[in-house]
């Protein structure tokens, strides 16, 4: 798709739409469910699966955000596994200024946000669910902000602070 | 002395040596009628009526720090009393009558302003919202009128009335006889008139225990110069109320929160009225000075440390911004923060309480200024007649247990 | 604005969370009379110091959690989950 | 006087400039302060109160009096800039303040002869009578007196940019103790930010080229430490930035100026930009503010701080005078007296510690002299050294408490309050060996530190105790408070310090009073006689100095001051022409006007096409909440006031929530996907209440039930297709769903597909006509809308909008939550007591409609009202009275509306005990009451057969 923003040290474009499926258990029931599922469900607090094939971002203690999984599964603990591949928008921002843009509107220490990891959390006034890769930041936002954070990051990119001397 | 032009004069004459304190500060007794905890401008109004209208005159007011040093001196000065409930227009009605006479009442110039209250709709619901109230205060003698987006521009011309804003101004609800006066006078203004028919005026003096009897009712308050007795103790602490009712075994509902405010620097006349916005949260008016002065929101959790967050001054000013864009190159020059009791009707409380001898006056949020000659008025009548108050009555904790709430905020006027 | 410990997600910016009110409120409907329960619905304790307290990570993980912080300073004390 | 050499101006870039539209010329590194004294201008602006001509006092932002309006173009007027911080550039054009017709000839400076009539407070006593003058008369003289200059008149045309950052190491100042504190910690690889708000960094090395360190000259010394610091690629330097507001837990607001100084044609992106900095450590490194000295016409143009002429010399290559007196009560002051010296001026030191100080000055615009012990003295230059007051006003942000230390005169930091250090000037510490000694040693303290030879560091002078003599000693210049003003505000009785800034106005100018507190406070305790502590210091509030309202606003303006939302339908009502309304952040369509038709007539159209054919309705906005888990039942049936444990599968049910006072919150209609599986749908400014209601109890009241929350609401696109050919245009449409009525009644849903999307199709009505809700996935919301856009075009479908779509629920007498009810409805009152679970336990709210005030039979209820033929609408929001008694409301107008389908007018109110009142009311208005009768609030199709069709 095109572009959104392409200027020196940055690159902001829409990530095609994938399945998405919001899953809440118990988290105990975690592993079992997950290997029902066929999809690893990271442990650790904020962290994104990664490698080829469906994932999942692990944003609450008993919530996982399943990126590309498709199908159906007969679950057999109790469980919330509802759809939402419609309800969101995704934008992947890469470039050595990515985090530059996104600190224009998000309060995370992003320098320090490794890969791997992924959290909602706030551009401007809009939440978003942002995911760090290893070639960029994937963000996600439900669609109907979508005039705003594009309009915040263009806003934003225009008035990028200088990048420290290095 | 008399404050006048020509007492103004003759004093020049003689080099201002002659000036006298504008209240005394005694030592204080060893027992009064009435003590009144609190000498902010709500506390000092209610021992200035206790001894000027019902003839009681052994009264201290003791204040644990500066007369008017709590929100008293921290608001943004706004006077109007456009509420929705029958209650509450009587109350603030009541308060905003006797601003009218104030400065003459107590022989100093609290500069009452009524320059016009206007506060904008920017939505349908708002337009519903404020038309409600207007047709509710006109059937209640409360002044307020319904302007047109250019009927508000006219009002105030620096308003952006475009329609393509953000949230575009359709409308607005004008009380003119609504305005703001200057509120450090208005608490050394009652200070002078109280003290003048024998109130003691204690500073820097905080209560630290309600003492009570065995019967229950109380005896007097134990402060950091020692066990003061009192037939009554007249509670008007604000942000403090909960810690001192806490001492007398009472929990209140109230919750104590930051509000901020801010003035820009000081300019040549530019904002002729007062604008309020309770859908982009603006409260702006222009002071005599020439500050723009400004007021921001309420952070959301308790806190006594008389500061905020920034956002809550940012939000504000970026409401400034969107409402008046020529503005954005003003500067704030201060900003500040007070601590509002808020109760969960955002109506506030005023009578007597379980103890008896114990009253409280309290939970007036973020709106308390504008009331307070009346609340001093119907307090001091409470204090007095161990009666509420006609105005007074419906604001009773038991509302609070009967569930006879006067819930202005939840009829989308948030009290400002 | 705080920097508030969410047990989940770690220290956070407060413009992520909601307050959610004083923490330790039995919500009893049965047997208790209209005192108590007006009591329930809104006395609160509003102390000048410590304050047990709920917060939400709205935009986080959306948990509620409670804390403690001194009213006076501001400062938060330590975290819970408040389920 | 610009000197030929020296300074850090670039002589070979001159500057032109123009103030009250005299040209002048300058050069790259003036201020504009330094560029006017260096073209002989000293009387710059007017006082605020006594209209005294007043000239450049300072150098930086203590300066009370050099106060200007800069114009860089339409939109772009600033008044109040300190000439003193503004940068020069080419083509700078600024313009004195409160002074007409002229600066140097002003009316205004008639209040200067009335000076003994107006003291301090002196409007607190007059201007009561008559009791109309005050606000016809006098207050408009006042306002127009007061205020200093004129606000901006056109929108601000800038942008503000904004950005979080996060440093281990904030460093507030640039002067040697910053600056070593950055040297010590950048070979740490922590992350460090460096900001000052001069034009460049060094700070009051800038004004030392005399100094030594490390044995190189100051100035070389700092080119080479700012270099390294640039190399550093974990160091950020921010020079033009101000760290304005220190918060709790470490964030400190910093506003950095972008472009003012560059001439406005070269100026283009943000102006300013807002930085939010969450810090580790903060080392704060302000400096401090030389004290001025009080005594009888001290603010004449060409009295000036000591320092302040040190820096026009030292940094400006600027002689602001030729004959220098130089009164020194601190040996700093020596310091100027040298430069003066160096550079050709003829100085005479005055030792305050042995004299006492001046008894008088003299000259209109500027200083022709000084009445010393030994007689006048004939000066155009009279600097004064008082000592140095640490700048604390971050320091005391930061929640940190001061101390007084009596034997120094000064103020000190204190007990911290955050993980932050004061190092340097604003630490008490003003020796450059010893300031570089701190700072290193706050920065972390690796390897050898820089050092000089010590400086000046010895204990500032006691304070100035100015005697009472006749004659105006001014404190606050800015203000016009004099000595006088605070010994009267003392006699009448305001003993604190914040009492006698109010009474008095001292220290609340636009310097903040930066030169004026320390004054104040000693004035006022030689006046009490007691110590300064006692009369106390007042905390520093944010602004460190004063920040545009534009920079606090950064990106949150226009289009991005709140976000816009729209539906997946919205592109399509905007090509229809649709008028729109906010409905919280939403866009929503309100109605679709033809060519030449208003509201009214649109909105009617509309009703009757709805009733005779069909109407498409975007509900879109709708909150949804997706309620799964086995004890989804369970949990819905403890939140909703209605019973849901027996709703079957394919079943709807309308769902009142309250909250726990008993009062109605939100409704919705509630369909049962599935045994475990709800859809729950939100008003649509409620979805996000509700959402955050229900984890509430979810997580922390009824935690062992299986259930759990996921917001749908964007996740489908709901389409309301309502009328009685609604079952026609549909059925072609949908595939594995049987719509025959018996097997698709009213309040049921299927599963199935529609125009070749996934569907949950459900068969309720809004309207009282034969509905369908057709919910599809949001990115297939445009195509299914059109495809039963056009499968109805044969049947007259029409799209209708938020203001039909509530005539018609009105006809029905359903309710809008938010509009006929308040937040003090209970669901009794709204006529929704059918809806209430007669046999549960419990449901949030339960209880307190079980309080005596929720049972009372005078509370207001909903009804309809009967309004006569011909009669007008009714606004919404008028009051009803009882006829017998029309001064008194008994209740009020909720919805009103000109029903097409019925020819006349219809309204819901809230009625004092309406449901019993049945009968004649009249509706209270500018006029006589209109005649109203109560009635019920279904006014179309009370048997429902329509519905059923």
């Amino acid at each position: 798709m095109a572009d959104l923003l392409d200027q020196p040290g940055i690159r902001v474009r829409r990530a095609p739409l994938e399945p998405l499926h919001v899953l809440h258990c118990d988290p105990d029931d975690a592993e079992a469910l997950g290997a029902e599922l066929g999809v690893t469900l990271p442990t650790a607090p904020l962290r994104a699966g990664d490698g080829a094939g469906p994932r999942a971002l692990h944003l609450a203690p008993d919530e996982w955000l399943l990126v590309g999984w498709r199908g159906e599964a007969a679950l057999t603990r109790p469980h919330a596994l509802v759809e939402v591949s419609s309800r969101s928008l995704t934008l992947e921002i890469e470039g050595e200024h990515a985090v530059a843009l996104l600190s224009a509107g998000c309060p995370l220490d992003l320098e320090l946000m490794p890969v791997g990891a992924a959290t909602r959390t706030l551009l401007g006034a809009v939440q978003v669910t942002l995911e760090r890769q290893r070639h960029c930041f994937r963000m996600q936002y439900w669609r109907s902000f979508d005039s705003y954070v594009t309009g915040f990051l263009q806003a934003a990119a225009s008035d990028l602070p200088a990048p420290v001397a290095s | 002395m008399e404050f006048s032009a020509l007492t103004l004069l003759s004093n020049a004459l003689s080099g201002h040596r002659k000036w006298e304190r504008q209240w005394r500060s005694p030592e204080p007794k060893r027992a009064y009628d009435v003590v009144i905890v609190g000498g902010g401008g709500h506390g000092l109004a209610t021992a200035y009526y206790l001894a000027a209208k019902h003839g009681v005159t052994n009264v201290a007011v003791l204040e644990k720090g500066w007369l008017g040093g709590g929100n008293t001196g921290r608001n943004t000065t706004i006077i109007r009393s456009n509420y929705l409930f029958d209650e509450s227009a009587a109350l603030y009605n009541h308060a905003l009558k006797l601003w009218g006479g104030l400065a003459q009442e107590l022989n100093y110039n609290i500069m009452f302003s009524p320059r016009g209250v206007l506060m904008l709709a920017h939505t349908v619901h708002d337009v519903q919202s404020a038309q409600r109230h207007v047709h509710a205060n006109r059937i209640n003698g409360v002044d307020n009128q319904w302007l047109s987006a250019a009927e508000c521009k006219a009002f105030c011309p620096p308003l952006n009335v475009s329609p393509t804003a953000r949230y575009p101004v359709l409308g607005g609800a004008l009380q003119r006889s609504g305005g703001t006066a200057r509120h450090d006078a208005v608490a050394w203004g009652y200070a002078r008139g109280a003290s003048a028919r024998g109130v003691d005026i204690v500073e820097q003096t905080a209560v630290t225990g309600i003492r009570r009897a065995a019967s229950g009712e109380v005896t007097g308050v134990e402060t950091s110069r020692g066990f003061i007795g009192a037939k009554k103790v007249a509670v008007v602490a604000a942000g403090h109320t909960s810690v001192v009712m806490d001492m007398a075994g009472l929990r209140m509902p109230l919750e104590s929160f930051p509000l901020q405010a801010l003035v820009s620097e000081p300019v040549k006349p530019v904002f002729p009225c007062v604008v309020m916005s309770n859908t982009v949260h603006a409260y702006i008016s222009q002071s005599d000075k020439g500050e723009l002065v400004i007021g921001a929101g309420t952070d959301q959790y308790p806190s006594y440390s008389q500061t905020g967050g920034i956002h809550q001054l940012q939000h504000a000013l970026e409401a400034i911004v969107e409402l008046f864009p020529m503005f954005g190159r003003m500067r704030m020059l201060r900003s500040w923060g007070g601590i509002v009791d808020t109760t969960p009707d955002r109506s506030p409380i005023i009578g007597k309480t379980p103890v008896k001898g114990l009253y409280v006056n309290c939970g007036w949020g973020t709106g308390g200024f504008k009331a307070t000659p009346g609340s001093g008025d119907v307090f001091a009548h409470t204090v007095a007649h161990d009666e509420p108050h006609p105005i007074a009555a419906p604001f009773s904790l038991e509302r609070f247990t009967t569930g006879e709430l006067i819930d202005e905020a939840a009829a989308a006027a948030v009290a400002h | 604005m705080l920097l508030i410990p969410c047990p989940h997600c770690g220290p956070r910016a407060e413009i992520e969370f909601r307050h959610a009110g004083e923490a330790h409120l039995v919500r009893r409907t049965e047997g208790v009379d209209d005192a108590e329960w007006g009591g329930y619905l809104y006395a609160r304790a509003n102390p000048r110091g410590l304050h047990a307290e709920r917060w939400r990570h709205i935009h986080g993980c959306g948990r509620f959690f409670n804390l403690m912080r001194d009213t006076v300073t501001d400062k938060v004390m330590d975290t819970g989950d408040a389920s | 006087m610009r000197l030929s050499t020296g300074g850090r101006v670039d002589r070979a870039r001159p500057v032109s400039f123009s103030f009250d539209g005299r040209p002048m010329t300058g050069f790259a590194g003036d201020t504009l302060a330094s560029a006017l004294l260096a073209n002989g201008v000293h009387l710059v602006g007017r006082s605020f109160k006594y209209h005294r001509p007043r000239g450049v006092f300072g150098a930086g932002v203590e300066e009370p009096n050099a106060l200007v309006g800069v114009d860089r173009g339409e939109g772009r007027w600033e008044p109040n800039q300190r000439a003193t911080t503004v940068p020069l550039y080419e083509g700078l054009t600024a313009r004195s303040q409160n002074a007409w017709p002229s600066l140097r000839f002003d009316v205004g400076a008639l209040n200067d002869l009335a000076a003994p009539l107006i003291p301090a407070g002196f409007y607190y006593k007059t201007f009561m009578h008559p009791r109309r003058a005050w606000e016809k008369l006098y207050e408009p003289l006042i306002r127009r007196a007061a205020g200093l200059g004129t606000a901006p008149t056109e929108p601000d045309p800038d942008r503000y940019a904004q950005h979080w950052a996060h440093a281990e190491l904030l460093i507030v100042g640039s002067g040697p103790a910053g600056l070593a504190a950055a040297m010590a910690a950048a070979p740490s690889g922590r992350r460090v930010i460096l900001c000052d708000l001069d034009e460049e960094l060094g700070g009051s090395l800038l004004s030392r080229p005399d100094a030594v360190i490390d044995g190189r000259p100051a100035w070389e010394w700092l080119e080479s430490a700012l270099a390294t610091l640039c190399a550093a690629p974990n160091v950020r330097l921010l020079p033009r930035t101000t760290a304005f507001a220190y918060g709790i837990d470490n964030l400190v607001s910093l506003a950095e100026r972008l472009t003012d100084h560059r001439p406005p044609a070269a100026a283009t992106g943000a102006r300013e930009r807002l930085w939010q900095v969450r810090a580790g450590q903060v080392v704060i490194a302000s400096g401090a503010h030389e004290r001025p000295l009080v005594f009888p016409g001290n603010d004449r143009p060409g009295v000036m701080l000591a320092s302040a002429a040190e820096t026009y010399i030292r940094r400006y290559g600027v002689l602001p005078g030729k004959r220098v007196v130089v009164l020194v009560a601190h040996e700093s002051g020596l310091r100027a007296a040298e430069a003066a010296r160096a550079v050709g001026a003829e100085v005479k030191v005055v030792d305050l510690r042995e004299e006492p100080a001046p008894e008088a000055t003299r000259g209109r615009l500027r200083i022709s002299g000084v009445k010393l012990r030994s007689g006048w003295e004939p000066c155009d230059l009279l600097l004064m050294a008082g000592g140095w007051t640490p700048a604390l006003h971050l320091f005391s942000q930061s929640r940190g408490t001061v101390a007084w230390s009596e034997e120094r005169q000064i103020f000190l930091p204190g007990e911290s309050a955050q993980p932050e250090t004061s190092v340097g000037g604003c630490n008490g510490t003003f020796g450059l060996d010893d300031c570089l000694a701190e700072g290193w040693a706050a920065g972390g303290d690796t390897g050898p530190r820089p050092s000089a030879e010590p400086g000046a560091s010895g204990p500032s002078s006691p304070l100035a105790r100015p005697d009472s003599a006749d004659g105006r000693a001014f404190v606050d210049f800015q203000n016009d408070v004099t000595a006088k003003d605070i010994r009267l505000a003392v006699r009448e009785g305001f003993r604190s310090v914040e009492h006698i800034k109010r009474y008095t106005t001292t220290g609340m100018a636009t310097d903040q009073g930066r030169t004026s507190n320390i004054n104040a406070l000693a004035i006022a305790s030689d006046a009490l006689d007691r110590p300064v502590p006692a009369i106390g210091l007042t905390t520093f509030r944010a602004p460190y100095t004063p920040v545009t309202f534009g920079t606090m606003a950064a990106m949150t303006r226009g289009p991005l001051f709140d976000p816009v939302r729209t539906t997946p339908i919205h592109d399509w009502a905007v090509a229809q022409g649709a008028v729109f309304e906010d409905v919280g952040q939403w866009k929503r369509a309100r109605y679709f006007p033809r060519a030449g038709e208003d509201m009214h007539t649109a909105v009617a159209r509309e009703c009757l096409a709805v009733r005779a054919g069909a109407g498409l309705f975007d509900a879109s906005t709708l909150g949804k909440i997706e309620v799964v888990g086995p004890d989804a039942a369970e949990f819905l049936h403890r939140m909703y006031v209605n019973a849901f444990l027996k709703l079957g599968v394919g079943k709807c049910r309308y769902g009142v929530l309250c909250r726990e006072d008993g009062f109605v919150f939100d409704d919705g209609v509630i369909g049962r996907i599935a045994e475990d599986r709800f859809h729950v749908t939100t008003t649509t400014g409620g979805a996000a209440g509700v959402l955050h209601m229900m984890e509430d109890y979810r997580q922390t009241e009824f935690p062992e039930l299986k259930v759990w929350l996921t917001s749908t609401t964007e996740e489908w696109a709901t389409i309301a297709l309502q009328g009685p050919r609604a079952r026609d245009i549909l059925s072609p449409l949908v595939e594995g769903i049987d719509l025959d009525p018996e097997s698709f009644p009213h309040m049921a849903l299927k599963l199935g597909r529609v125009a070749g999307a996934p569907t949950r199709l459900w068969r309720v009505s809004f309207t009282g006509e034969l509905g369908f809700e057709i919910n599809v996935p949001s990115i297939h919301g445009r195509a299914v809308w059109e495809a039963v856009w056009e499968a109805g075009q044969r049947f007259g479908i029409t799209a209708y909008g938020t203001e039909t779509m509530h005539v018609l629920r009105a006809e029905k007498g359903y309710i809008i939550v938010g509009q006929d009810t308040d937040g003090t409805v209970t669901p009794f009152d709204a006529g929704l007591g059918w809806a209430v679970g007669k046999t549960k336990r419990d449901f949030v709210g339960k209880r307190s409609l079980e309080r005596p005030a929720m049972l009372r039979a005078d509370r207001k209820q909903l009804v309809g009202l009967d309004l006569p033929d011909g009669a007008t609408v009714p606004e919404e929001g008028a009051q009803i009275v009882d006829p017998a008694e029309p001064t008194r409301a008994i209740g009020h107008v909720t919805s009103a509306y000109a029903s097409a389908c019925l020819g006349r007018p219809i309204a819901m109110a809230m009625v004092r005990g309406g449901r019993e009142r049945i009968g004649p009311v009249a509706i209270a208005g500018e006029g006589a009451p209109v005649p109203a009768r109560v009635c019920g609030t279904v006014f179309i199709d009370p048997e429902g057969a329509r519905l059923s069709g």
